[in-house]
C-alpha cells in the first residue's frame, strides 16, 4: 500500500494512459471485455485518487518528482533550481482528480449501453480514457510546459469525441470550431510559457512563482494565460463554442467535457492564485474574472431560454453555471490584499469551489438525461418532444432533481454553494451587492428554462408518437442514479463536504508560499 | 534594434497566423493562419535558446564546449509533433465539413443561435 | 453593516445547545447559517398540512369522469398534438418583451469560425489594455 | 464581426507581441542559464546519452514527450473517427508514371533505412524517434503516391499500422513503468554494464550508451512511422471501402 501511496500521482495519470494504449489491441480479441477492461481501469484509478486524497487532506502537499532517484527529491544536489518534471498535488488539484474521475466513470458506464450500437467503439472508449488522462495531467502537474502538453491532450480528444457522429455535418462543423479555437488558446499559452521560460530559464510553477517579478513581459505572459484559459473554461465572450460542441457530442462524452473545461478553470485558479501569487495586482485581476463571470451568468441564461434543441440549451446553462464559479472566485481573488485574505473572501473561494463539484455532478445528471430522451425517442429538440413523463418514469425524477440542484431550489446542492457565492459577493466593497443581485435572478431565469424544457419534453398529454417509448435501459439509470444520489447527500450536507475537502482545497490555493516551499524546500 | 530581428520575425508570423484565422473565410485558409502561429512560436521557443557562438548540445565530436541551450530544442519537438497533430486532426474535420456541407466557407454553418 | 449585525444574532441563538439534528447539516456562511435537514422536515410538515386541508376538499370529483373534460363552450376537444404548448411558445411574452435584447444577442452568436476567434482576439486586446498598461 | 473593431483588436495585440519582442533579451544572449548549464555538465552523467537534447527529451523531462506520443496516438484515433464513415463514391488515384514507380522502387528501400539509422542512433547525433519515425513515414508516403492508393492496399494495411503503433507505445509507457521501484522515467539502465556505460567529454560516441534513451528513442519511432503512415493512409484511401 505504501508503494502505491509514493507513487500515486504518475501511477493515476499513466493508467488511463496505459488503458488507452491497449484498449485497441484488446478490442480486436473481444468488444465485451473492452468495455469491462475500461471500467477496471476507471474503478482502480479512482481508488488510487481516493488513496491519494486521504493522504493529501491528511499531510499536506505532496510532491513527485518523475525519474529522480528517491522521487521526493526535488531540487538535485549541487543545483538551485528542480530541473526535472515535478507532479504536485495539493487539496485544490486532488478536490479535481476526483472530480474527473468520478464523471469519467460515471460517463463510461452510462455509455456501454448508450453507445452499443454504433461502430468504432474501441475508437470512442480510447479518447475516453485519452480525455480522462488528459484532464488528471493537468490537474496533478507542477510543471507549466507539461500543463501545455496535456491541455492539448485534453482538447484534440475532446474533439475528436465530438466528431464521433460523423454521419451529421453539424458534429464535424462544432469539432472544427472546439478544435480552432482550442488551438488557438493553447498556442497562446506556448507562448506565454516561453515569454516565462526566456525571462527565468526555469518551467516550474513552484520556481517560478518564487522568481517572477510582475514586469512587463509577466504581464503579458499573465495576459495570455488568463485570456487562453478563460477561453477554454467558456467565459462570454469566448463562450460560443461550448453550446455548438455540447449541442452535437453524445451525452456521456459532454459530461467529460464539462470536467475538461473545469480542469482549464482550474488552471486558470492556479496561475492566479498560484504562479502569480506574490505579485499579481489583485484587485485588477479579480475584478476582470468577476466581470467576467457575471457576463457569462447573465448571457448563458438569457440565450438558454431561446434554445430550443435539448442539449445546446444545457449547454448554454453550463456557461451561466462557469460564471457562478468565477463570480465566487473572482470575489475571493479580489479581497486579497498582499497576502492576507477577508473572511468573506475565503468563503467565497470556498463556494467557488463548492460550486464547481456541485455543479459538475448538476450538469452531468442534466446531460445524461438528455442523452436517455435521446436515446429512447431518437429526437433532442423541444418543439417535438412531449408528454415523455408517462411512460420514462425514472428520467423524470432525475430531471426533477438536475432541475432543482442547477438552478439552486433550496433542497439541494446548488442552492449551498449558490448562498455562498451570494451572500460572500454582497459583501465586496464597491459593486458588492449589484453582484449577487444579478447572480440571484439569473439563478431564478434558469429556473423558468428548465422549468420549460420540464413542461414541453415531460410534462403535457401522452403523444401519439410517443406512445410505446420504452424508459432509458438499466445501466443508464444507474449512472444517473448515482449522481442523483450524490447530488442528494451534498445537498443535505454541506458543511460535511466542505469541511473535509473543500476548505483544505482553499486554503491551498490562496497558501502559494507553502506551494513554493515544498518545490524549493528539498527532499 | 539588430539584437530583436528574430523576434520580431516571430511576432510578424504571429501576426499573419491571427489576421488569418480572423478574416479569412475558408477553412483551409484558417487552418493553414493556424500553422502558421504554430511555426512563429516554434521560432520564438528556439530563438530563446541560443547563445552566441553556441554550438549544438552534442557532445559526439563536439567542436567546442559553449553550448546553446538544450530544452528550447526539446521543447519544440514536443510542439512540432503537436502542431502536426492539430493540423492533421482539423484538416480531416474539414473534410468531414465538406463532405456533408459540400462547401469549405466559413459561412454555410448550421449552428447558430 | 447589515450582515455584521445579523451574525451577531445567528451565533447567539445557535450558542444554546441545538438539538443533534441542527449542528448535523448547519452550514456557516458569513452572514448566518444554512440548514438543508430542517429545511427538508418542514417541508414535509407543511406539505402534511396542505394535504390535510385538501383532504376537505369537494368529495364528488370522480376521477376518470365527465368532469375531467375540459369546458370548451361546448366544442369538441381538439386532439392532443395540438394542445401540448410546444417549447418555442413558452415564454413567448418574456422574449418579445426583451425584443431589443435578444435579436442582437441571437445574432451574435453567428456561428462562424472566425468571430469566434475575433472575440477571443477582443478579450485579449482588452486584458493587454487593462493589465499591459493599467497597472 | 464588425470588421473595423476586428482590426483595431488585432492591431492592439499585435502591438503588444511587438513589445514584448523589443524587451525581450537581446538574441543570443539569455540573462538566465541556470537548468539548462545544469543540463550541458551533468547530462552525460545522468543520463549516459552524448546529445543533451535527446537527454532533455528522454530523461529528465521524458513525462513530456509521453504525452506528446499521446498527443501523436489521439489525432491518428481522431483522423480515424473522421473517416472511419465509409461514404461518398471510391476516389480512382491513377498511378504515376513508369519512370516515377521505378525511381520509388529503388529510392523507398533506403529511406527507410536511412530513418532507421535516425531513430537508433538519436542519442549520439542530432535525431531520434520522432524524426526518424516522420522519415520513414516519407517513404509510405512516396510509395502511396507512386502507386495508386488503392493498389498499394495490399503491403500496406492499416490493421498492421494500427497494432504497431499501439505496441510501440505500449513499449514506451512500459519502459518508463520499469524505472518504477525508484521514479517513474528513472533511466534504470544507466550506469549499467551492457547498455549503459557513461561517455564524459567530447568522444566519438559508441552505441551502447544511454542506458534506456535508446529504446525508448526506439519506441517512439516505430510509434511515430506507424502513426503517420496510419493518418497518410487513412486520407490518401477514405471512401466507398474504408471500412477499418
Amino acid at each position: 500500500m505504501n508503494f502505491l501511496l509514493t507513487h500515486a500521482p504518475i501511477l493515476i495519470i499513466a493508467l488511463p494512459l496505459l488503458g488507452a494504449f491497449l484498449t485497441p489491441l484488446i478490442s480486436r480479441l473481444h468488444p465485451k471485455m473492452r468495455n469491462i477492461f475500461v471500467l477496471t481501469i476507471l474503478i482502480f484509478t479512482g481508488f488510487l485518487t481516493m488513496l491519494l486524497t486521504r493522504d493529501v487532506l491528511a499531510n499536506g502537499i505532496r510532491v513527485y518528482v518523475l525519474g529522480a532517484a528517491p522521487s521526493t527529491l526535488t531540487v538535485p544536489t549541487g543545483s538551485i533550481m528542480p530541473v526535472r518534471i515535478i507532479l504536485e498535488t495539493d487539496a485544490l488539484s486532488v478536490l479535481m482528480a476526483m472530480i474527473s474521475v468520478s464523471l469519467a466513470f460515471v460517463s463510461a458506464l452510462y455509455s456501454s449501453k448508450f453507445m452499443e450500437n454504433r461502430t468504432g467503439l474501441d475508437k470512442y472508449y480510447t479518447l475516453l480514457l485519452l480525455l480522462l488522462a488528459g484532464m488528471l495531467g493537468m490537474e496533478l502537474t507542477g510543471d507549466l510546459f507539461n500543463l501545455f502538453v496535456f491541455l492539448e491532450i485534453t482538447s484534440i480528444s475532446g474533439c475528436a469525441l465530438v466528431a464521433f457522429y460523423t454521419d451529421r455535418g453539424e458534429s464535424a462543423e462544432a469539432a472544427f470550431k472546439y478544435m480552432l479555437i482550442g488551438t488557438v488558446g493553447a498556442l497562446f499559452v506556448l507562448f506565454a510559457v516561453a515569454l516565462l521560460y526566456g525571462e527565468y530559464d526555469a518551467l516550474n510553477i513552484g520556481y517560478l512563482a518564487s522568481k517572477i517579478q510582475y514586469s512587463f513581459l509577466d504581464k503579458i505572459a499573465l495576459v495570455l494565460l488568463v485570456g487562453a484559459f478563460a477561453m477554454k473554461a467558456g467565459s462570454v465572450p469566448m463562450h460560443m463554442w461550448k453550446p455548438d460542441a455540447y449541442g452535437e457530442a453524445p451525452a456521456s462524452v459532454v459530461i467529460m467535457l464539462v470536467t475538461s473545461s473545469l480542469a482549464s478553470l482550474y488552471a486558470l485558479l492556479r496561475v492566479c492564485f498560484t504562479l502569480y501569487g506574490n505579485v499579481l495586482n489583485t484587485a485588477v485581476v479579480g475584478w476582470i474574472i468577476i466581470v467576467l463571470g457575471v457576463l457569462s451568468i447573465f448571457v448563458g441564461v438569457t440565450m438558454a431560454l431561446v434554445q430550443n434543441k435539448f442539449s445546446r440549451l444545457i449547454g448554454y446553462t453550463a456557461v451561466a453555471e462557469i460564471g457562478y464559479m468565477l463570480l465566487g472566485v473572482g470575489v475571493g481573488l479580489a479581497s486579497l490584499t498582499n497576502g492576507s485574505i477577508e473572511d468573506y473572501g475565503l468563503k467565497a473561494v470556498q463556494g467557488g469551489l463548492f460550486h464547481i463539484m456541485n455543479d459538475a455532478l448538476d450538469l452531468g445528471l442534466l446531460f445524461l438525461v438528455a442523452g436517455a430522451v435521446f436515446y429512447s425517442t431518437g429526437k433532442s429538440d423541444l418543439n417535438k418532444l412531449g408528454g415523455l413523463a408517462h411512460n420514462m418514469k425514472y428520467t423524470t425524477i432525475f430531471f426533477m432533481i438536475g432541475l432543482a440542484a442547477v438552478s439552486g431550489l433550496p433542497p439541494m446542492n446548488g442552492f449551498a454553494s449558490k448562498l455562498i457565492i451570494y451572500e460572500t459577493s454582497y459583501q465586496l466593497e464597491p459593486l458588492g451587492p449589484i453582484l449577487s443581485i444579478i447572480a440571484i435572478l439569473s439563478s431564478i431565469l434558469m429556473l423558468a428554462v428548465f422549468v420549460k424544457v420540464f413542461h414541453s419534453a415531460f410534462l403535457g398529454p401522452k403523444l401519439k408518437e410517443y406512445e410505446n417509448v420504452k424508459d432509458a435501459p438499466r445501466s443508464m439509470l444507474i449512472a444517473m442514479g448515482i449522481l442523483a444520489v450524490f447530488i442528494i447527500i451534498f445537498g443535505l450536507f454541506p458543511d460535511t463536504v466542505i469541511n473535509t475537502i473543500i476548505k483544505p482545497a482553499a486554503n491551498a490555493l490562496i497558501d502559494y508560499q507553502g506551494y513554493i516551499d515544498k518545490i524549493m524546500g528539498g527532499v | 534594434m539588430i539584437q530583436h530581428f528574430p523576434f520580431i520575425a516571430v511576432v510578424i508570423l504571429i501576426g499573419l497566423g491571427i489576421y488569418a484565422c480572423m478574416f479569412k473565410r475558408n477553412l483551409i485558409k484558417i487552418v493553414i493562419g493556424v500553422s502558421l502561429i504554430e511555426s512563429g512560436v516554434n521560432l520564438f521557443l528556439i530563438t530563446l535558446g541560443y547563445v552566441k557562438g553556441g554550438v549544438a548540445p552534442i557532445y559526439t565530436n563536439a567542436p567546442g564546449t559553449n553550448m546553446v541551450l538544450p530544452t528550447p530544442q526539446a521543447l519544440t519537438l514536443t510542439s512540432i509533433v503537436i502542431g502536426l497533430a492539430t493540423t492533421a486532426l482539423m484538416l480531416s474535420f474539414a473534410v468531414l465539413i465538406y463532405k456533408h456541407y459540400s462547401s469549405i466557407d466559413a459561412k454555410t454553418r448550421r449552428l447558430k443561435g | 453593516m447589515f450582515g455584521k449585525l445579523s451574525n451577531m444574532d445567528f451565533h447567539v441563538i445557535s450558542q444554546q445547545k441545538p438539538f443533534w439534528l441542527l449542528s448535523l447539516g448547519t452550514l456557516e456562511t458569513t452572514a448566518g447559517y444554512w440548514n438543508a435537514v430542517v429545511f427538508v422536515i418542514a417541508f414535509v410538515v407543511i406539505a402534511l398540512v396542505v394535504y390535510i386541508i385538501r383532504a376537505f376538499g369537494e368529495k364528488t370529483y370522480k376521477k376518470g369522469s365527465e368532469q375531467t373534460k375540459p369546458f370548451l363552450s361546448g366544442n369538441p376537444e381538439p386532439e392532443k398534438e395540438k394542445v401540448h404548448v410546444r417549447a418555442d411558445n413558452l415564454f413567448w411574452g418574456f422574449t418579445e418583451a426583451l425584443k431589443d435584447y435578444y435579436t442582437p444577442a441571437v445574432r451574435g452568436h453567428t456561428g462562424i469560425v472566425n468571430d469566434y476567434v475575433y472575440w477571443f482576439v477582443i478579450v485579449l486586446a482588452g486584458l493587454f489594455i487593462i493589465i499591459g498598461v493599467g497597472t | 464581426m464588425n470588421k473595423k473593431i476586428g482590426f483595431l483588436a488585432f492591431a492592439v495585440v499585435f502591438v503588444f507581441l511587438f513589445l514584448s519582442a523589443m524587451y525581450m533579451h537581446p538574441f543570443g544572449e539569455p540573462n538566465e542559464k541556470d537548468m539548462d548549464n545544469h543540463f550541458i555538465e551533468k547530462g552525460q552523467n545522468d543520463t549516459g546519452a552524448n546529445n543533451i537534447v535527446t537527454s532533455v527529451v528522454f530523461d529528465y523531462r521524458g513525462y513530456d514527450t509521453l504525452g506528446e506520443a499521446t498527443v501523436l496516438f489521439t489525432a491518428v484515433t481522431g483522423v480515424a473517427v473522421a473517416f472511419s464513415m465509409a461514404y461518398g463514391k471510391k476516389k480512382e488515384m491513377k498511378e504515376m508514371s513508369k519512370i516515377v514507380r521505378t525511381v520509388t522502387n529503388i529510392l523507398y528501400s533506403f529511406i527507410i533505412i536511412f530513418g532507421f539509422y535516425i531513430i537508433m542512433h538519436g542519442h549520439l547525433t542530432p535525431g531520434g524517434g520522432f524524426q526518424g519515425g516522420a522519415v520513414v513515414a516519407s517513404a509510405f508516403a512516396l510509395l502511396v503516391i507512386s502507386y495508386s492508393a488503392l493498389k498499394i492496399k495490399g503491403i500496406l494495411k492499416k490493421e498492421n499500422f494500427s497494432v504497431s503503433e499501439c505496441s510501440g507505445l505500449f513499449a514506451f509507457i512500459a519502459l518508463a513503468f520499469l524505472g518504477i521501484s525508484t521514479a517513474f522515467f528513472y533511466n534504470f539502465l544507466a550506469g549499467g554494464t551492457v547498455f549503459g556505460n557513461i561517455p564524459a567529454g567530447i568522444n566519438p560516441g559508441d552505441l551502447n550508451t544511454g542506458g534506456v534513451i535508446p529504446l525508448m528513442n526506439i519506441a517512439v519511432g516505430v510509434e511515430v512511422l506507424s502513426g503517420i503512415g496510419l493518418i497518410i493512409l487513412y486520407m490518401f484511401t477514405y471512401g466507398k471501402e474504408a471500412k477499418e
